[in-house]
C-alpha cells in the first residue's frame, strides 16, 4: 500500500527508508515511523495476540496504551508499537503467540472462552487432588501468563536521573498548555512546558483544524527564553508537593514545580459492540494521526460511528484521503455534526441514525453491523467520546465525578498549587480552550506573584457535542469487549455483579478489568456504565477505581539510575592492599580479614593469632568509632548515656562504656578516654557509632546540658598494638609518651607526640594481651603506622586481620554487641551487672534494666566449649539451639576454633536457671545431634587477666 | 608529613578527577579551621573575624550552625590563639581530618549539580554567600558557590568517602559527552 | 517528594531527614510506677491528627520538631527545640 | 478440563454461585460484631460459624469487603520466623493455606514455590542460621544455603562476587509461597455468609458504648447495634479503633509500598529477598514481577505513593537481577500497617471483658489470616484466650514478655 501524499505524513522523511523485519520479515518504513504505521503502510494490521482468548488485535488509539500493541524487541519486552520509532536493523517480534502470530497454536482459547467464564479459576483447578493445583494446573496456567519475554541476558545500559527546578510546569504540548505555557512565560514565569510526542501541538498536529494556530504558536514559544520545552518527554506520575518524574528515554528528571498545569487532553473512548476488537476497527484518533502523522491510509471502504463532531472531521478527512465512506452512522438521534454535517451531506455520503452492533472478519474487519444491514468495510472509526486524562490530576488528590449532562467524567481539583485546563477541564472548542489556558496560567501566575491580567472567557460550543451516552451493544454471544487488555466482555462484568461484588473495586479484582497496561484508560467509561446499570445506581456512584502512579509504564532502569553502594576507606587501605591483604565489607567500609593469598586463609589467620599470643601483633582499628565530648557537663552527660560514671574519672584514665536504649538493651560498648576536665575521646563499635551519634545528640536536643558532641570516626585512624611483647614496641618509638610498665599502667590514657604524629594512646585492647592502642589523626596515620612496622620488624610484629581479631577476642571472652546481643539483651544477661553504676540517679536504661531484673533472668550468656577436633561434625556452629526439655531457651551466638586452646571455644544463651558454672545443658548440633556441656565462665584464656595488665 | 586520600599512599591513591566539561579538583591540603560548640562564634569575633548568619559563608568563614563555624585559609595563629583562649571558645572540630575539600567547576557545572545535588542551585536560585547542607553525589555534602576561577562549587564531605565521591561524579559525569540536556 | 522545612536550613527533600518519633514527655523514672513506665516505652501518640514529632536534618545534624497531620501529611510548622521550653 | 466449566461452556448460562450476599439492614443485636471485613475478620467469622456454631455474627466493614490491607499486600505467606512462639503459630498458618482451597471449595491458588531470603553479610547469615535452627527444631522445611545452592535455586541472580553486596547465601524456606490475596477473603465470605453470618459494606463502626468494663454497643453509621462480643481487626486502622472503645494499644502506623511491572512469561520461579537491600520480589501467577520492601520512615496514615519509594525499589530490584532494567513498571500502591514494638502482632484479650484484639499485624498479617481466624473463633467462641495465642497478649509490654521478632520483616512480609 503506497503512502498518501505529502502534506500527509509530517513526521516522516520520505528521503530516508528504514529497513527493520517483524515477526522475521523484512519490512520498510521511514525516518519518523513508529513500528505500527510502518507495518500499517505495508498492509499489515494484525500486531499481536490478546492476554486470555489469544484474539487477533491491531492498533485501535496510536497514543500509546492498549497491550494489542505491545510488542517484542530482543531485549525489551512489552514495547508500545504505536510509539516506538523504527530504526534501521530493528527486530520486532508479536507477543503471545505461541507459533507465529499468523498462526498461533493458542488460537483455540477463543473458542474456548465460553468455558472459561470470568473467575473461573477461583471455581476449579482444585482437584482430583490436594496438590493438583501446585502440581498441574498452576504450572500450566503459569505457562499462558505473561505477555513479553524477558531478555536475560540483556545489556547493560545506562540510565541517568537529575532534578528540575521550576516556576510552573506545563505537561502536554497542545493547544491548551502551549497557551498557557507562553502565557506564564511572557509573565516573566520560569516555565517548563513537557509532552510525549517528538513535536508539540497535541492533537493540532493530526487534527483537521490548527496547522496555522500551532505554526504561530510555535513561533512565539520559540523566542521565549524561559520556557524550556521537553519533547518525547513523559510526565508520569504527580507526587506530593508538586514532585513530578519527567522520563525522557534513558532519564529520569525529578521536577520540583512550584506550580503545575496539566493540560493533557482528553483520550477517545471506544464503542462496546461485538467484535469491537478486530483489527481495523479505530478511534478517530488513530485514523487521523495514521493520516496526518504517517500517511498510511488506514483502509479502503470505511463506517464511521460519530457521536460528536470530530467523528465528522474524521469523516472529511478519509474522504480527502481517498478512502471510501460507506456510511457515517451517528447514534444521536436527530444527530448533528452542525455545519460539517452539510459540507458532508454534499459529498453524498449516507448519514445513517443507529449504531454499530457487531462487525464481523476473521483477522480484520470485512463488515459492521447497523441495524439490519451488514455494510461492508476494511476500517471502522469510532468517535463516540471522550474521558479526560484523569490519571495525574488524581494522583495529586483530584476527585473524578460523572456530568450526566455531557455523559462525560469530570475533574474537581484539590486545593493544592496545581491547575488543569483544555480538553482536560471539559473545555473543546478551540477559541474557549484559549482563553481557559489563558486563565488557568493566569491564576497560577496569581500565586506565584506575578503580574497577571484579566482574561475574557469564550463560551465552549463543543463541550456538550463530545460524549453520547449509550454506545454499549451488549451481544448475547459476547465478545463485546469492554476491556481489550485482559480480554473482558460485558457479561463478565455483569456476571461478576451477580456473583455480589458489587463494588467497582471488588468487580476491578474479580474480572481484572482494568489491571492492564492501559490501566482502565479504555474501559473506564464503559465498565462503570456497566456496572452502573447493573447495580442501579449511577455513574457517578461507580466512579473509576483509583489512580495510582505511574501514568504510563516506566522501566525499572530509568527508576534504578546508578546504584551507587557507600564505600569509605581508612586512610590506611592502599597500604593493606599492598600487604596482602583479603580486604571484606564491613558496613561502607573494607577491612583486611587476614594477610596473604586466600588458599592459605586457614593456616594464615591461625598463625597471625599465634603471633599475637606469643610475639606481637598490630591491627588497624580506623574504623572504629571515635567521638568527642566536651564542654563542662561531659562528665554528666556520659553519666546520663552510659552505664558506668564518669564524673570522677581521672584524666588519663580510661573507662568502658556500656550503652543501653530506654528499654535497657545494651545497643554499643567502648571506651571513654578523659582527655581532659572537659574533654572525653570515646570510642563506638564501627557499625554503631552513626546511630550512637544521632542518639546522643537527641537525647541532648531534650537535656539541653552544656556539651558538644563530634563525631570524629573519619578524622582518627587507629592500631592496636598487642601481644606480650607489644610493650617493645612502643617503647622503641620516637616521642614523648612514657610507654613503660610504670609510666603508662594498664587502662591508662596518654596523649604526647609519637614519631612526629599527634597521638591518643590508651592501654586497652580486646584479645586479652598487653595492648597499646595508638590513635591519631587520619592524615599522619600512615605515618605513624611505618614508623610503628619499623619499630615492630626487630621483634617480629604482625599486621593481622578481623578474622584472628575474632578468635583472639572470643578467647578472652569479649562479646560482640550486635553478635553476642540481640534487640531485647539486657546487661544483666551478659553477666554486665559490674558495668552498672550503682550510685547514678539516673542513665538511659536504668529503670528497665531494674524492672527486668526483678523479673528475673529467662536466659544468661555463658561460656562454651567442646573438645573435639576442628571441622567435626558434632560441633555445634554458630546459632545452634540450646534446649532445656527440648525446648529453645538460647542459642549459641559465637564459636570458633581457638588455634591457642586447641578446641571450639562458643558464647552462648543458656536458660536463666542453668547459667551457674558446672551446670549442663544441651546444645544441638545443625546435623541434629545433641550434646550436654557443662556451662563454663566467659573467659576462655586467661582468666586471672594476668596478661593485659604485664 | 600528613597524607591525604589523593596523595601518593593515600587512600584514594589514583582515583581519577574528572576534568573537561567537568572538572572536579582536589583541595584537600589547604587549611580549615573549625570550631563547634558554645563560644565558636565569641572567640572568632574577638580575633576580628566576621561571622556571617547560619548557612552563610562571607570571606572565607563558614557558619554552618548557631555555634559551629569554620574559617577557611585563615591567619596561621589562629589555632595558637584558640588554645591560648580562656573557655568559653568552643571546641576544635577537627576540619581538616573529618572532610576532604574538593571543588567542581566547568561548562556542565550546574548540568552536574542538577544530578548529583537535590537542592536548586542555579545561579538565580542560589546566591553567592549562601551554603547548602545537603546531600552530594550520594554522601553528606556541604556546598556553596566559590568562583575560584569561572564559577564553581566547593564541597566539604566525609573525607574517607573521598574516592567514592570522586567516582560518583565521574560516573555522573560521563553523560555529557553522549547528549545534551535541556 | 515532601518537602519538609528545617527551621536552619531551609526547605529540603524529605529524604534529607530522619523522623525520631512522636515528642513524648520525659517522666522521671523513680517517680513512675512500673505501668506507667512501660507504657512510656511503647506507647507513642500515633492519632490521625495533628502530632508533634523529632527530625534530625541528616546533613547538619541539627534536631528540631515538626507539627505535622498525620493523615494529610500536611506539616503545619517546624520549630527549634528551644521553643519547646516554651510550651 | 474441569467438569464445572465443562458444564458451563456446554449449558451457555452463567452458574451464579452468589459469593457475596447483598448487605442486609443492621439487626438490633448480634452475638458477634466483628469490626473488619478483611480477610481475619472474616476468617474469623468463617471459624465461628463452622467450628462453634456461631452464626449470628455481623462482620461490619466501612468499605468495599477486604478493600484494606487484604487488598494490597504482596501475599507471601511464610513461616520464617526465630521466637518459638511465632513459629508454632506461622506453621500452622502455613498448613491451614495448604488446606484452604479444599476448604472453602475456592481456589485460593496457594502456591509453594518457595522463599529464598539473601544474605550478603556474614551478620545476616548469623541471623539466618537461627531462624533455621528454631524452624527445623519446630519441624518447619527450613534451611540456610551456600551460595552455590542460591545460584542453582535462582539462577539468573546477581551474586556480585567480590562485590559490596556478594551473596554468601540464603535462607531458603521451601514451604513459602503466595495466595491470591482477594480470593482468600473471598471464600471466607462466601461460606461464613452461607451459614448465616451477616456481612455488612459500606458501614463503618463510629464508637462504642464501653459500660461496665464492657462495650454495650456499636454505633455505626447505618444505626446503632448491641453485640455480645466485639471484635476488632481493621489493620491500619486499630490503634485508631481501639482509641475509640478507650482502649490505647502500643502501635504506630506506617505506610508500607508495593510494586508491580507488566506481565511478563515465567522466569522467576521463587521469592526472592535480601534483607540488605530492603527489596523482594515475587512473579504473580499472571506474569507480573511484584516488588516490595521496608515501611516508609515516618508515621503516616496516608495511602500515597512517593517515587523515592520506587526508585528504591527499583534500585534493588535491579541491582539483584541486572538484566530487568528494560522491564516496566505498571503501578504501585500503598497500605497503612499497625507496628507494634516488638514486631508481633497482639491478640487476645483487651481490657475490656468481651472487646477481642486482633491488631497490630504490621506488614505480615496475609500469612497469619486463616491461623488467626481460627484461633480468635475459638478465643471469642469460649471467651478465654486460645494457648497458642496468648504469648501475644497486650500485656507483654507491660511485663517486658516481648517476642524477640525485631528484625524479622526487614525484607519481606
Amino acid at each position: 500500500m503506497s503512502r498518501l501524499p505529502a502534506p500527509w505524513g509530517n513526521r516522516i522523511n520520505r528521503d530516508v527508508p528504514v529497513t527493520f523485519s517483524f515477526e522475521g520479515r523484512t519490512n520498510q518504513g521511514f525516518a519518523g515511523d513508529v513500528i505500527a504505521s510502518a507495518l500499517a503502510a505495508k498492509g499489515q494490521w494484525m500486531l499481536s495476540r490478546s492476554f486470555k482468548y489469544h484474539r487477533p488485535r491491531g492498533l485501535m488509539s496510536m497514543a500509546g496504551a492498549e497491550a494489542d500493541t505491545l510488542v517484542q524487541l530482543p531485549s525489551d519486552p512489552n514495547v508500545q508499537a504505536d510509539r516506538h520509532p523504527i530504526s534501521q536493523g530493528l527486530r520486532v517480534s508479536a507477543q503471545n503467540v505461541n507459533g507465529s502470530l499468523a498462526r498461533d497454536r493458542d488460537a483455540y482459547m477463543d473458542k474456548l472462552g465460553r468455558f472459561l467464564p470470568v473467575g473461573f479459576y477461583y471455581r476449579s483447578f482444585m482437584g482430583p487432588t490436594r496438590n493438583s493445583w501446585l502440581k498441574m494446573w498452576e504450572p500450566l496456567i503459569r505457562k499462558k501468563a505473561g505477555l513479553g519475554v524477558v531478555d536475560l541476558k540483556a545489556p547493560h545500559a545506562d540510565y541517568e536521573k537529575a532534578n528540575l527546578f521550576c516556576d510552573l510546569l506545563v505537561v502536554g504540548g497542545g493547544l491548551a498548555g502551549l497557551t498557557a505555557a507562553i502565557e506564564a512565560a511572557e509573565a516573566g514565569a520560569d516555565v517548563i512546558l513537557a509532552d510525549m510526542e517528538p513535536v508539540l501541538g497535541g492533537a493540532l498536529t493530526y487534527g483537521r483544524d490548527g496547522v496555522d494556530r500551532l505554526d504561530a504558536l510555535l513561533k512565539q514559544a520559540a523566542a521565549l527564553p524561559n520556557l524550556r520545552v521537553m519533547t518525547e518527554t513523559v510526565v508520569n506520575g504527580w507526587f506530593e508537593d508538586n514532585w513530578l518524574p519527567l522520563i525522557r528515554g534513558n532519564k529520569l528528571y525529578k521536577t520540583r514545580a512550584r506550580e503545575v498545569l496539566l493540560a493533557t487532553g482528553s483520550v477517545e473512548q471506544p464503542a462496546v459492540f461485538r467484535n469491537n476488537d478486530l483489527p481495523g476497527i479505530m478511534l478517530g484518533g488513530a485514523a487521523q494521526r495514521l493520516m496526518r502523522h504517517y500517511a498510511v491510509k488506514p483502509g479502503h471502504r470505511t463506517v464511521v460511528m460519530a457521536a460528536n463532531i470530530d467523528g465528522y472531521r474524521v469523516a472529511l478527512d478519509l474522504l480527502e484521503a481517498g478512502v471510501e465512506l460507506a456510511a457515517l452512522v451517528d447514534p444521536r438521534p436527530g444527530g448533528s455534526g452542525g455545519a460539517l454535517a452539510s459540507e458532508l451531506a454534499a459529498t453524498g455520503t449516507k448519514v445513517i441514525q443507529g449504531v454499530v452492533e457487531e462487525a464481523r472478519g476473521k483477522t480484520h474487519v470485512t463488515a459492521v453491523k447497523v441495524g439490519d444491514d451488514w455494510l461492508d468495510c476494511d476500517l471502522a472509526v469510532i468517535s463516540v467520546g471522550y474521558a479526560p486524562m484523569w490519571q495525574l490530576p488524581c494522583h495529586a488528590g483530584a476527585k473524578l465525578g460523572y456530568d450526566e449532562d455531557s455523559a462525560r467524567f469530570s475533574l474537581t481539583l484539590p486545593d493544592a498549587a496545581l491547575g488543569i485546563a483544555g480538553g482536560l477541564a471539559g473545555v473543546f472548542a478551540a477559541d474557549a480552550v484559549v482563553a481557559d489556558a489563558q486563565q488557568a496560567a493566569q491564576v497560577a501566575l496569581q500565586r506565584l506573584n506575578l503580574s497577571t491580567r484579566e482574561i475574557t472567557p469564550v463560551a465552549d460550543d463543543e463541550a456538550s457535542l463530545t460524549n453520547f451516552e449509550p454506545v454499549i451493544a451488549s451481544h448475547p454471544m459476547g465478545k463485546d469487549f469492554v476491556d481489550r487488555d485482559e480480554d473482558i466482555q460485558v457479561k463478565d462484568l455483569q456476571n461478576a455483579v451477580k456473583e455480589g461484588y458489587r463494588e467497582l473495586e471488588l468487580i476491578k479484582r474479580f474480572t481484572t478489568v482494568g489491571m492492564g497496561p492501559s490501566q482502565g484508560r479504555h474501559s473506564a467509561l464503559a465498565t462503570a456504565r456497566v456496572v452502573a446499570k447493573a447495580t442501579d445506581r449511577s455513574v457517578d456512584q461507580i466512579g473509576v477505581t483509583t489512580a495510582r502512579p505511574p501514568f504510563g509504564p516506566e522501566t525499572l532502569g530509568v527508576l534504578s539510575g546508578h546504584h551507587h553502594p557507600a564505600e569509605r576507606r581508612t586512610a590506611l587501605h592502599r597500604e593493606h592492599i599492598r600487604l596482602g591483604a583479603d580486604m571484606r565489607p564491613v558496613g561502607a567500609w573494607r577491612r583486611p580479614y587476614f594477610y596473604g593469598p586466600k588458599v592459605d586463609a586457614k593456616r594464615l589467620i591461625e598463625e597471625e593469632v599465634h603471633a599475637v599470643r606469643n610475639g606481637v601483633g598490630i591491627l588497624d582499628v580506623s574504623t572504629l568509632g571515635g567521638l568527642e565530648v566536651r564542654g563542662p557537663d561531659a562528665g554528666e552527660f556520659l553519666n546520663r548515656i552510659y552505664t558506668l560514671a564518669y564524673k570522677k574519672q581521672p584524666v588519663g584514665r580510661c573507662r568502658y562504656c556500656l550503652m543501653t536504649n530506654e528499654m535497657g538493651t545494651v545497643i554499643d560498648d567502648g571506651v571513654a578516654y578523659r582527655l581532659a576536665e572537659d574533654l572525653y575521646y570515646v570510642t563506638a563499635t564501627t557499625g554503631a557509632v552513626a546511630r550512637v551519634y544521632a542518639d546522643m545528640l537527641f537525647w541532648n536536643a531534650q537535656w539541653r546540658l552544656d556539651v558538644d558532641v563530634l563525631n570524629v570516626t573519619s578524622a582518627f585512624s587507629g592500631f592496636n598494638i598487642t601481644g606480650p611483647k607489644a610493650r617493645d614496641v612502643v617503647t622503641a618509638l620516637d616521642g614523648d609518651i612514657d610507654f613503660s610498665r610504670e609510666g603508662f599502667a594498664y587502662l591508662d590514657g596518654h596523649s604526647g607526640t609519637v614519631a612526629g604524629v599527634p597521638v591518643r594512646a590508651m592501654r586497652i585492647g580486646f584479645t586479652g594481651e598487653l595492648s597499646y592502642e595508638l590513635h591519631c589523626p587520619s592524615t599522619y596515620a600512615k605515618t605513624l603506622w611505618d614508623a610503628v612496622i619499623k619499630v615492630g620488624e626487630p621483634v617480629g610484629m604482625r599486621p593481622y586481620g578481623l578474622e584472628a581479631s575474632r578468635i583472639l577476642r572470643l578467647e578472652k571472652g569479649h562479646i560482640l554487641i550486635g553478635q553476642d546481643t540481640d534487640a531485647l539483651t539486657s546487661p544483666d544477661e551478659l553477666g554486665f551487672e559490674w558495668a552498672i553504676s550503682k550510685t547514678k540517679p539516673f542513665f538511659v536504661g536504668k529503670r528497665s534494666i531494674e524492672m527486668r531484673r526483678n523479673k528475673g533472668l529467662s536466659r544468661k550468656l555463658v561460656g562454651l566449649s567442646f573438645d573435639a577436633p576442628q571441622g567435626d561434625p558434632n560441633v555445634p556452629g554458630e546459632s545452634c539451639l540450646v534446649l532445656k526439655d527440648d525446648v529453645p531457651v538460647g542459642h549459641i551466638t559465637s564459636v570458633l576454633w581457638s588455634p591457642t586452646l586447641s578446641a571450639h571455644i562458643a558464647l552462648a544463651y543458656v536458660h536463666g536457671d542453668d547459667a551457674d558454672e558446672g551446670s549442663v545443658v544441651t546444645v544441638k548440633c545443625r546435623n541434629g545431634v545433641r550434646l550436654n556441656v557443662p556451662v563454663r565462665g566467659h573467659t576462655f584464656f586467661d582468666a586471672e587477666n594476668k596478661r593485659q595488665e604485664l | 608529613m600528613r597524607i591525604y586520600p589523593l596523595d601518593p599512599q593515600g587512600a584514594a591513591e589514583g582515583t581519577p578527577l574528572v576534568t573537561g566539561d567537568v572538572t572536579l579538583r582536589d583541595f584537600s591540603h589547604t587549611s580549615r579551621f573549625g570550631l563547634k560548640g558554645r563560644g565558636s562564634v565569641a572567640f572568632l569575633q574577638s580575633q576580628g573575624i566576621s561571622v556571617p548568619g547560619v548557612n552563610e559563608t562571607a570571606t572565607g568563614v563558614l557558619r554552618l550552625g548557631s555555634e559551629e563555624v569554620v574559617v577557611l585559609d585563615g591567619p596561621t595563629e589562629l589555632r595558637a590563639s584558640w588554645e591560648a583562649a580562656q573557655a568559653p571558645k568552643g571546641y576544635y572540630a577537627w576540619r581538616e581530618e573529618t572532610w576532604a575539600m574538593m571543588h567542581l567547576s566547568g561548562e556542565r557545572l550546574f548540568d552536574l549539580m542538577a544530578k548529583i545535588c537535590p537542592v536548586d542551585l542555579s545561579v538565580s536560585a542560589f546566591a553567592v554567600g549562601r551554603i547548602a547542607q545537603t546531600r552530594v553525589g550520594y554522601v553528606e555534602a556541604i556546598t556553596w558557590r566559590n568562583d575560584r576561577d569561572g564559577i564553581g562549587f566547593d564541597l566539604l564531605f566525609d573525607i574517607a568517602a573521598t574516592a567514592f565521591f570522586a567516582d560518583a561524579v565521574a560516573t555522573a559525569s560521563a553523560e555529557f559527552n553522549r547528549e545534551v540536556t535541556p | 517528594m515532601k518537602i519538609l522545612t528545617c527551621p536552619m536550613n531551609g526547605p529540603r527533600n524529605i529524604n534529607e531527614f530522619q523522623s525520631f518519633g512522636p515528642l513524648k514527655a520525659n517522666p522521671d523514672p523513680d517517680a513512675t510506677s512500673d505501668a506507667d513506665w512501660a507504657r512510656h516505652l511503647f506507647r507513642a501518640d500515633n492519632s490521625r491528627g495533628t502530632i508533634v514529632e523529632w527530625w534530625r536534618h541528616v546533613p547538619s545534624n541539627y534536631f528540631f520538631l515538626a507539627e505535622r497531620n498525620a493523615t494529610t501529611n500536611e506539616v503545619i510548622r517546624t520549630f527549634d527545640p528551644s521553643e519547646l521550653e516554651q510550651m | 478440563m474441569p467438569l464445572r466449566l465443562l458444564k458451563y461452556g456446554l449449558s451457555g448460562s452463567y452458574p451464579v454461585t452468589g459469593d457475596i450476599p447483598a448487605t442486609p439492614d443492621l439487626k438490633p443485636s448480634y452475638d458477634v460484631v466483628i469490626v473488619g471485613g478483611g480477610g481475619h475478620g472474616l476468617a474469623c467469622a468463617h471459624y465461628l460459624s463452622k467450628h462453634h456454631g456461631i452464626t449470628n455474627v455481623a462482620v461490619l466493614e466501612k468499605g468495599y469487603l477486604a478493600g484494606g490491607n487484604t487488598a494490597r499486600n504482596t501475599t507471601t505467606i511464610r513461616s520464617n520466623y526465630i521466637t518459638k512462639e511465632g513459629i508454632a503459630f506461622y506453621k500452622e498458618g502455613v498448613q491451614l493455606y495448604e488446606e484452604m482451597s479444599e476448604e472453602l471449595d475456592f481456589n485460593v491458588m496457594f502456591s509453594q514455590r518457595g522463599q529464598l531470603t539473601l544474605a550478603h553479610s556474614e551478620a545476616t547469615l548469623r541471623s539466618f542460621h537461627l531462624r533455621a535452627e528454631m524452624g527445623k527444631h519446630a519441624g518447619t522445611n527450613i534451611e540456610v544455603v551456600d551460595a552455590q545452592t542460591v545460584r542453582e535455586l535462582s539462577p539468573h541472580l546477581n551474586m556480585d562476587e567480590g562485590g559490596p553486596l556478594e551473596i554468601m547465601g540464603g535462607l531458603w524456606h521451601a514451604d513459602g509461597g503466595t495466595a491470591r490475596h482477594d480470593a482468600v477473603a473471598w471464600g471466607y465470605a462466601a461460606q461464613a455468609s452461607r451459614r448465616g453470618v451477616e456481612i455488612h459494606q459500606r458501614t463503618e463502626v463510629e464508637g462504642f458504648d464501653v459500660e461496665g468494663g464492657k462495650i454495650a454497643r456499636v454505633r455505626t453509621n447505618r444505626g446503632t447495634v448491641t453485640a455480645g462480643q466485639v471484635m476488632i481487626a481493621v489493620g491500619g486502622m486499630n490503634y485508631d479503633m481501639a482509641m475509640k472503645a478507650g482502649v490505647e494499644l502500643p502501635i504506630r502506623c506506617f505506610p508500607l509500598q508495593a510494586m508491580v511491572t507488566q506481565p511478563l512469561k515465567p522466569w522467576l520461579h521463587t521469592l526472592v529477598s535480601s534483607v540488605s537491600l530492603h527489596t523482594y520480589l515475587v512473579q504473580s501467577s499472571r506474569g507480573e514481577i511484584v516488588i516490595g520492601g521496608g515501611s516508609d520512615p515516618y508515621q503516616l496514615y496516608s495511602t500515597r505513593s512517593t517515587l523515592d519509594m520506587k526508585e528504591h525499589l527499583a534500585e534493588g530490584a535491579v541491582h539483584l537481577f541486572p538484566f530487568l532494567h528494560g522491564v516496566r513498571l505498571l503501578r504501585q500502591w500503598a497500605g497503612i500497617t499497625d507496628m507494634t514494638p516488638d514486631y508481633s502482632p497482639i491478640m487476645g484479650a483487651s481490657p475490656l471483658s468481651n472487646l477481642w484484639l486482633d491488631c497490630g499485624w504490621g506488614t505480615w498479617g496475609f500469612k497469619a489470616t486463616p491461623v488467626a481466624g481460627k484461633y480468635m473463633a475459638q478465643t471469642i467462641a469460649n471467651q478465654k484466650v486460645a494457648p497458642i495465642l496468648e504469648p501475644f497478649t497486650m500485656e507483654r509490654f507491660a511485663t517486658f514478655d516481648l517476642l524477640n521478632e525485631m528484625g524479622a520483616t526487614a525484607a519481606s512480609h
